[in-house]
């Protein structure tokens, strides 16, 4: 055996290093982190509701949630598209276009054929860009800013422009998508669970859920690991695509009339509600609960604010500084730091 | 290699050729379909081409900087809107009222200082919440439009000052005064980024953030820097912009960060960052403005320019792509 | 010992992270003209003590002197300005940036305003890379030379400044035997100019033909320091695991069977030409060659990474096609790439997720992913290959380098395949852990699948091979049974000497 | 697809849209100016959308400026912004004539002339609509109204909400305004918008926005929300408010036809590049309309 020599270091009991440390989480910051977005939903909530009394008028609440449906219902198809890794602008535009089509097919066809043919339609742009973004590998980004723009254009031409309105207002049963209700509950309110658990369990629980997390994380090495990531990034294009067509029917359902312009800018309040909810835009990160959440604290501020009788403006500013807050926070009980380590 | 070389510029050169393709098409075009008897390559055309790019043009440069770096700037459109509110108002305040036409330049500064701070903001939640800058930027382009808003409620903010609008409308060799702008600054953020320690920094931080903290530069306040650049940039094309306009909507400015983004991806660079020349953004710019130049010309209505120039976009993305591709024995990831 | 100031001391580090005592109260110290190693399992804290000591992390508890002065290395940019050069485990470099930028990254020479000093910094780099006899120029990119040219670079970063100290983890991980005798003379020159040298490394050989003293980590606990000329590789070992390792033990051989595997004339571009080799049950076959010879660009060919530009590949005697690694895993074919970090694992993902991957379509409790299932199968392949980790929901970017390459090899072997292909199983990987790997590589032999080994280490390929292909350049220069291999016919072979003996 | 080809002797005249395809009138008035245009054998068009952008539009003007138009038609993104592009035309020698929405008075020096509907009227007169009506039904001592405006920044919102809100006091001075919130010239964000208004007053008694597209929207929350018995007043008869007029849900509105506004500016062009004399402000007559008259409308066609 050879000779062990002593600790090297000063025997003597070192000064602690007095140096200032870093801003350390205690346990209860870690928490409420860690549920950032739910805390500041119930901040929300209750300031609200000082604020204005009718705030928590279950009217209120569930108009809130109901015209936040055709929002979040977008917004579940986007947390798919963001979790693998990609972005979808495309979204608004494809929105106006779904509500036009139906409109204008049912009219045409009569809604019980409008209703699928509207989804084909849909759902073959959904896979054009999946085709675009997920087997020519083109960027995402600009993939579907330049279809923002082109579905813009090809919803013009359909419609020549003009506003589109279903002709007998009265007698058709095209209503009960946006505007009637089960049970009490706004059939817009069901969709939206509906469709949120669904895909919600999709995500978290099938291989397929997995397959767009791990692509989204790492797409070579996902490559590695037999997966076929050009076929899952079309599929998470074909469910945003989905997610939109169903937006569109509910949007149409409930107006029973439409402008074109219905979803533009929509894309990047659907975005904002993802981001909310604290998908990473990197790619891997996300759950569809979480954007269900970010959509109602959207859905919420502005109604809140509008109850306050603040101006639409307003909103903008208190969004700014929710999503920075919210993302900051969710970061922050990750790494255990609040403030950033990068020097 | 030092940056710069011809052979890079080569390599990027499709941009260049796309434009070429866009300036036969629309003479030719313009031939059959114009109602004007010019060509469409007519010198005074082309200056004012490059004119009419500055204000996309002169931010889209600025994009490049924040692109190479790996983060993007949503915001812009706002600050642009911003800086343009503080630049016409302040000429109007009562403090200023004994200067005359000397308030222009303080205006300018002033309109240019809202910009950098607007800019310094992003920068500094970005360096020290660690937040990633497309959401910061996104939020803010959220916020700062708010404040717009708020700073004139609903109305627009105007001042027409004639001395400005000669000024702007002043062709200098025949250049117009937003070309030297833009040509001014495409040439100091060119040199930046290929010959100061802070440019190859950019690269460098944007190729491999990771390495670059490890070598010990210090990424933060370099974000915070090119984050005080845009903002300066997106004030300087609002103010060259408005000194011709003299009044500006609320939301004016918006879509801008898009299509400035477009312009640098247009020219190549990477949105995951580490790699772009400003040069192949100048080239992005023109080629959008060509566009929309040349559909105008041929006389295309609302629908076909916004069907043409998405599809023209995935179009160009497309050949860029298929120029790149490596050879068939690449690995197929 | 004399009694010299230590260049730098390191007093009662303490770090944890969430879930994992990572440094129980560590000290360490390097004097000045001393190679000073740093040994210790997988996840022993070893790259965690050397974050700390270069800004990347901030102790718990302790304190770091340099010199007579505690400091506090706030960033790495702290610790550059105090003198301590940091060489990576994993590469640090920005691929499309040239050479030259990359060595001198976050000191580039000024010149007024600002500006680059470019011929300054090409002539340094020169003056440099000279020195290293490599064989890239100072404007080449990162990107295009190959992972070892681009240890090499980072290598470089240690002759820039002026030091006190340098560290080095694990820097042989991806160098040929070539390279290493630069290393190890930039070290020595190193030491004669009186910088004190931290240098990890799981390779017994290189310990004993470098350092002067070795002080070795256990479990995030300080274990004691030996002198190298005065020690062995039991001695280490012991420290290190707290047992002894019968290295030398003979592996199994088993019979061979049919031919699973058959290469016939396989070209794919300029990466290799006219390559043929057959795969037998129960046989393990080695490739060896110089860094670039072509080996993973073969083994990326057969799991469907890569289309061939000519030849055929057969399995089980019928000619296939592999159009992708899906279609790979369906035929039964599984691969351990290369490049654990960005080919081998999803770093966000938890170790679980990570491992079952591969089979995620298949484990399945109606339409969703049978998460029973995965827990066994991560339990099953964490004890077997002693995984380091506080449980299957760590993320895998939170495992030390050679846990993290456990994960990879479980994954793959989780897949029972018929041909396993392992591209430098175990690169970063501990002695003990990598003896296991190495029974585990006959052991799956032995049970009939067939297996290929592609590695750079010499000891590695002549121990577990049945046979062994030797490559140059794209080509298969001459195919050795395990008799009449020697190391001095490999090193020809591989070298390009024997280009008339293709077997 | 493409309007004409050039030919001699011809007048050639360009327009710059302020933003067509965002709603279904600037559409129409496309259309209209198009098939006029047509319609006419000694005029040729060149046809552009600044798409709401004022810096597109000032390019649009330079680059008519510079194909040699014989005149220019601006609908002006930005009242003031354009003065200074719309200077350079008169430098030019181009005759420019406004459409819809004027631009402001520091430019009527390089116009020939403004050819559209008078905002402000129009806001008066919904005003004088609402406040009919609640005169006839006796509550204009105690009625509470809202408005929900068009897009922030726009001329047109601007002028009507302020034509509104200044005659309002001088006919129904008990009447109160007490909010206002835009609902961006769209349906679906009036929708929101009017949802709140209804949870927030419970005492709605009428109902001003900006257009009858937003008009309905509000409509369509306050029988979501079965609230019966409010007055909506708009502006621009849409087809669906017309609709919803003669169901009689719907009380009254402007009658604004994009074809007339776009046959007017048109005209206005060829008169003054034929040397006639055309009066500098050129309203085209926009009407009231209300259950009570609607017979004497036509429906719209947009
Ligand atoms: N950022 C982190 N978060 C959580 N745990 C970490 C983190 N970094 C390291 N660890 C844990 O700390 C322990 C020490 O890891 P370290 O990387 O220092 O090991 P090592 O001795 O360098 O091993 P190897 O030889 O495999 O490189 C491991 O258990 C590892 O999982
Ligand atoms: N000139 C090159 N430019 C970029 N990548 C290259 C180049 N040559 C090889 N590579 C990549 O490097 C990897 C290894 O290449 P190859 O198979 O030729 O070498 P090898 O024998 O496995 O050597 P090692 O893995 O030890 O470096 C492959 O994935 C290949 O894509
Ligand atoms: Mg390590
Ligand atoms: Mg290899």
């Amino acid at each position: 055996m050879s000779e062990i020599t002593s600790k090297t270091a000063n025997e003597t009991p070192a000064a602690r290093s007095k140096g200032a440390r870093p801003v350390q989480l205690g346990v209860i910051g870690t928490f409420l982190a860690r549920q950032g977005i739910l805390v500041a939903f119930a901040l929300f909530m209750i300031g609200f509701t000082i604020a204005n009394e009718r705030f928590l008028d279950p009217d209120n609440i569930m108009g809130v949630i109901r015209s936040s449906a055709i929002l979040g219902v977008m917004a579940l198809g986007v947390t798919f598209v963001v979790i693998s890794g990609n972005l979808d602008l495309s979204v608004g535009s494809m929105m106006s276009f779904a509500t036009i089509v139906v409109l204008d097919l049912h009219d045409k066809l009569g809604p019980a054929l409008a209703i699928p043919s509207m989804y084909a339609m849909v759902l073959c742009l959904g896979a054009f860009i999946g085709f675009l973004v997920g087997y020519l590998r083109l960027n995402s980004l600009i993939v579907t800013l330049g279809m923002l723009s082109a579905i813009h254009g090809l919803t013009l031409t359909y419609s020549g422009g003009k506003n589109m309105d279903i002709a007998d207002k009265e007698g058709t049963w095209f209503d009960v998508f946006g505007q009637s209700a089960v049970l009490g509950i706004p059939v817009p309110i069901l969709l939206f669970a509906l469709l949120a658990s669904g895909l919600g369990i999709m995500l978290a629980k099938t291989p397929f859920g997995r397959k767009v997390y791990a692509v989204g994380g790492n797409g070579t090495a996902a490559t590695f690991s037999g997966i076929r990531r050009a076929r899952v990034v079309f599929t998470c294009y074909l469910i945003s695509a989905f997610c939109v067509a169903t937006a569109g029917l509910i949007q149409a359902s409930r107006s029973l009339g439409s402008q074109n312009t219905v979803g533009q800018g929509l894309e990047l309040e659907v975005l904002a509600a993802v981001i909310l909810g604290g998908a990473s835009l990197m790619g891997g990160a996300g759950t569809i609960f979480k954007t269900v959440i970010g959509v109602l604290i959207l859905g919420f501020i502005q109604n809140g604010l509008l109850l306050v009788g603040l101006q639409f403006y307003a909103q903008y500013v208190v969004t700014w500084i929710i999503i920075i807050l919210a993302v900051w926070l969710d970061i922050a009980a990750k790494r255990g730091k609040l403030w950033s380590p990068i020097a | 290699m030092e940056p710069g070389t011809l052979s890079t510029y080569l390599k990027r050169g499709a941009i260049w050729g796309f434009i070429v393709l866009e300036l036969i098409f629309f003479s030719i075009a313009g031939e059959f379909l114009s109602l004007s008897d010019k060509p469409f390559m007519d010198l005074d055309n082309m200056l004012l081409l490059f004119k009419q790019s500055a204000p996309i043009g002169i931010i889209a440069i600025g994009m490049t900087l924040i692109m190479i770096n790996g983060n993007i700037d949503l915001s812009v459109g706002a600050i642009f809107a911003m800086s343009a509110v503080i630049f016409l108002d302040s000429m109007t305040w009562p403090i200023f009222a004994g200067l005359g036409d000397a308030v222009i330049p303080v205006a300018w500064v002033l309109a240019l200082l809202t910009g950098v701070g607007l800019g310094a903001i992003n920068g500094l939640i970005v360096w020290k919440t660690g937040v990633d800058a497309f959401i910061v930027t996104l939020g803010a382009m959220l916020g700062y439009r708010g404040l717009v808003f708020m700073y004139n409620g609903e109305q627009p903010t105007s001042h027409l000052n004639w001395t400005l609008v000669d000024f702007a409308e002043a062709q200098f060799l025949g250049i117009h005064t937003a070309t030297w702008f833009l040509l001014g600054v495409t040439l100091v953020l060119w040199f930046i980024m290929t010959r100061t320690v802070h440019g190859r920094n950019a690269y460098a931080i944007g190729d491999n953030r990771e390495a670059a903290v490890n070598a010990g530069i210090r990424v933060g306040p370099h974000f915070l820097i090119n984050f005080m650049i845009i903002g300066f940039l997106a004030a300087l094309s609002a103010v060259v912009f408005y000194a011709e306009s003299g009044s500006v909507n609320p939301n004016d400015g918006e879509l801008y960060e898009l299509w400035a983004i477009t312009a640098v991806v247009l020219g190549g660079t990477k949105l995951a960052g580490g790699s772009g020349s400003i040069i192949s953004t100048f080239g992005g710019v023109l080629a959008i403005q060509l566009l929309r130049k040349g559909l105008g010309h041929i006389g295309a209505d609302t629908e076909t320019v916004n069907l043409v120039i998405g599809l023209i976009l995935i179009a160009v993305l497309f050949l860029d792509r298929q120029l790149n591709l490596k050879g068939r024995e690449a690995l197929r990831i | 010992m004399s009694e010299q100031t230590p260049a730098l001391r390191l007093e009662n580090i303490t770090k944890t992270f969430p879930g994992v005592k990572a440094l129980d109260d560590v000290s360490f110290s390097v004097l000045p003209g001393e190679v000073h190693a740093l040994m210790g399992e997988n996840g022993a804290g070893k790259s965690t003590l050397m974050k700390v000591l270069g800004g990347l992390h901030q102790p718990d508890d302790g304190q770091i002197i340099v010199g007579e002065q505690p400091v506090r290395m706030a960033s790495p940019l702290d610790a550059k300005s105090k003198g301590i050069v940091f060489i990576h485990q994993e590469l640090s470099l920005a691929d499309e940036l040239t050479v030259a930028e990359n060595i001198y990254l976050g000191e580039l020479p000024r010149k007024r305003f600002g500006l680059v000093d470019w011929r300054r910094l090409y002539a340094q780099t020169n003056e440099i890379l000279k020195r290293l006899n490599v064989s890239f120029d100072a404007r080449a990119l990162v990107g295009d030379l190959s992972i070892a040219n681009q240890q090499m670079v980072e290598i470089a970063r240690a002759l820039t400044v002026d030091a006190k100290a340098v560290i080095f983890d694990e820097p042989t991980a991806s160098l040929t035997d070539a390279e290493k005798v630069v290393l190890f003379d930039v070290i020595s020159d190193l030491k004669s100019s009186g910088v004190g040298i931290i240098y990890i490394s799981h390779r017994m050989e290189e310990i004993f033909k470098i350092t002067d003293r070795i002080s070795v980590l256990r479990d995030g606990a300080y274990r004691g320091t030996l002198e190298t000329s005065k020690t062995n590789d039991e001695d280490i070992t012991q420290l290190m695991i707290g047992r002894t390792l019968d290295l030398s033990r003979n592996l199994a051989h088993h019979d061979v069977g049919d031919v699973v595997l058959k290469v016939d004339n396989l070209s794919c571009g300029h990466l290799y030409e006219n390559v043929s080799f057959e795969v037998r049950h129960g046989e393990v076959v080695g490739f060896y060659g110089l860094v670039g010879a072509g080996r993973t660009a073969i083994a990326e060919t057969l799991f469907g990474l890569r289309e061939p530009t000519a030849g055929r590949i057969y399995l089980d005697g019928q000619p296939t096609r592999i159009h992708s690694p899906a279609d790979a895993i369906r035929r039964g074919i599984s691969l351990v790439p290369e490049d654990r970090k960005a080919q081998g694992l999803v770093l966000g993902m938890n170790c679980r997720d990570n491992m079952t991957l591969p089979q995620v379509d298949d484990l399945k409790a109606g339409p969703f992913v049978a998460e029973g299932a995965e827990i066994a199968i991560f339990d099953q392949y964490r004890d077997r290959l002693d995984i380091r980790t506080p449980g299957w929901r760590q993320s895998v970017g939170n495992l030390s380098g050679g846990n993290q390459q456990k994960i990879v090899i479980g994954k793959w072997l989780s897949m029972h395949p018929n041909v396993l292909i392992v591209d430098e199983p175990t690169r970063g990987i501990d002695v003990g852990s990598k003896s296991e790997i190495h029974n585990l590589i006959r052991d799956l032999a032995g049970l009939g699948y067939a297996v290929i080994v592609i590695s750079s280490e010499m000891p590695e390929v002549l121990h577990v091979s049945d046979r062994i292909v030797a490559m140059f350049s794209g080509k298969i220069m001459r195919t050795f049974t395990s008799e009449e291999v020697t190391e001095d016919n490999l090193i020809q072979a591989i070298s390009g000497l024997s280009a008339d003996k293709v077997a | 697809l493409f309007a004409g080809a050039a030919y001699a002797d011809t007048m050639k005249i360009g327009i710059t849209q302020n933003n067509v395809g965002v709603d279904s009138y600037q559409t129409t008035y496309e259309r209209a100016f198009i098939a006029a245009a047509e319609a006419n054998p000694d005029v040729e068009t060149v046809v552009l959308d600044a798409g709401g952008d004022v810096a597109r539009q000032i390019a649009q003007m330079e680059d008519l400026i510079q194909q040699e138009v014989d005149a220019i038609i601006i609908w002006p993104t930005n009242g003031e912004a354009v003065i200074p592009a719309v200077r350079k035309a008169h430098n030019a020698d181009i005759p420019v004539i406004v459409t819809n929405s004027n631009i402001a008075e520091q430019g009527f020096d390089f116009i020939k002339s403004f050819s559209g509907p008078d905002n402000i009227t129009q806001g008066s007169r919904a005003a004088e609509i609402m406040c009919d009506k609640f005169k006839d039904m006796g509550i204009d001592g105690e009625a509470q109204i809202v408005q929900i405006s068009g897009q922030p920044g726009y001329t047109t919102a601007i002028e009507r909400a302020k034509g509104f809100e200044d005659r309002l006091p001088e006919v129904c001075p008990d009447v109160t305004l007490v909010e206002t919130q835009p609902g961006d010239w769209n349906r679906e964000k009036s929708q929101r918008v009017m949802e709140a208004f209804l949870v927030k007053y419970d005492d709605i008694d009428g109902v001003y926005s900006g257009d009858d597209n937003m008009g309905v929207g509000a409509l369509n929350a306050a029988k979501a929300a079965g609230r019966d018995g409010i007055i909506f007043v708009g502006a621009t008869n849409f087809a669906v408010g017309y609709e919803a007029m003669e169901r009689g849900e719907y009380w009254g509105s402007i009658y604004q036809s994009p074809v007339d506004d776009a046959e007017a500016a048109l005209q206005t062009a060829i008169d003054v590049l034929n040397g006639e004399d055309v009066p500098f402000l050129n309203y085209f007559d926009t009407p009231k309309i209300t259950h009570d008259n609607m017979a004497e409308f036509s429906k719209p066609v947009f």
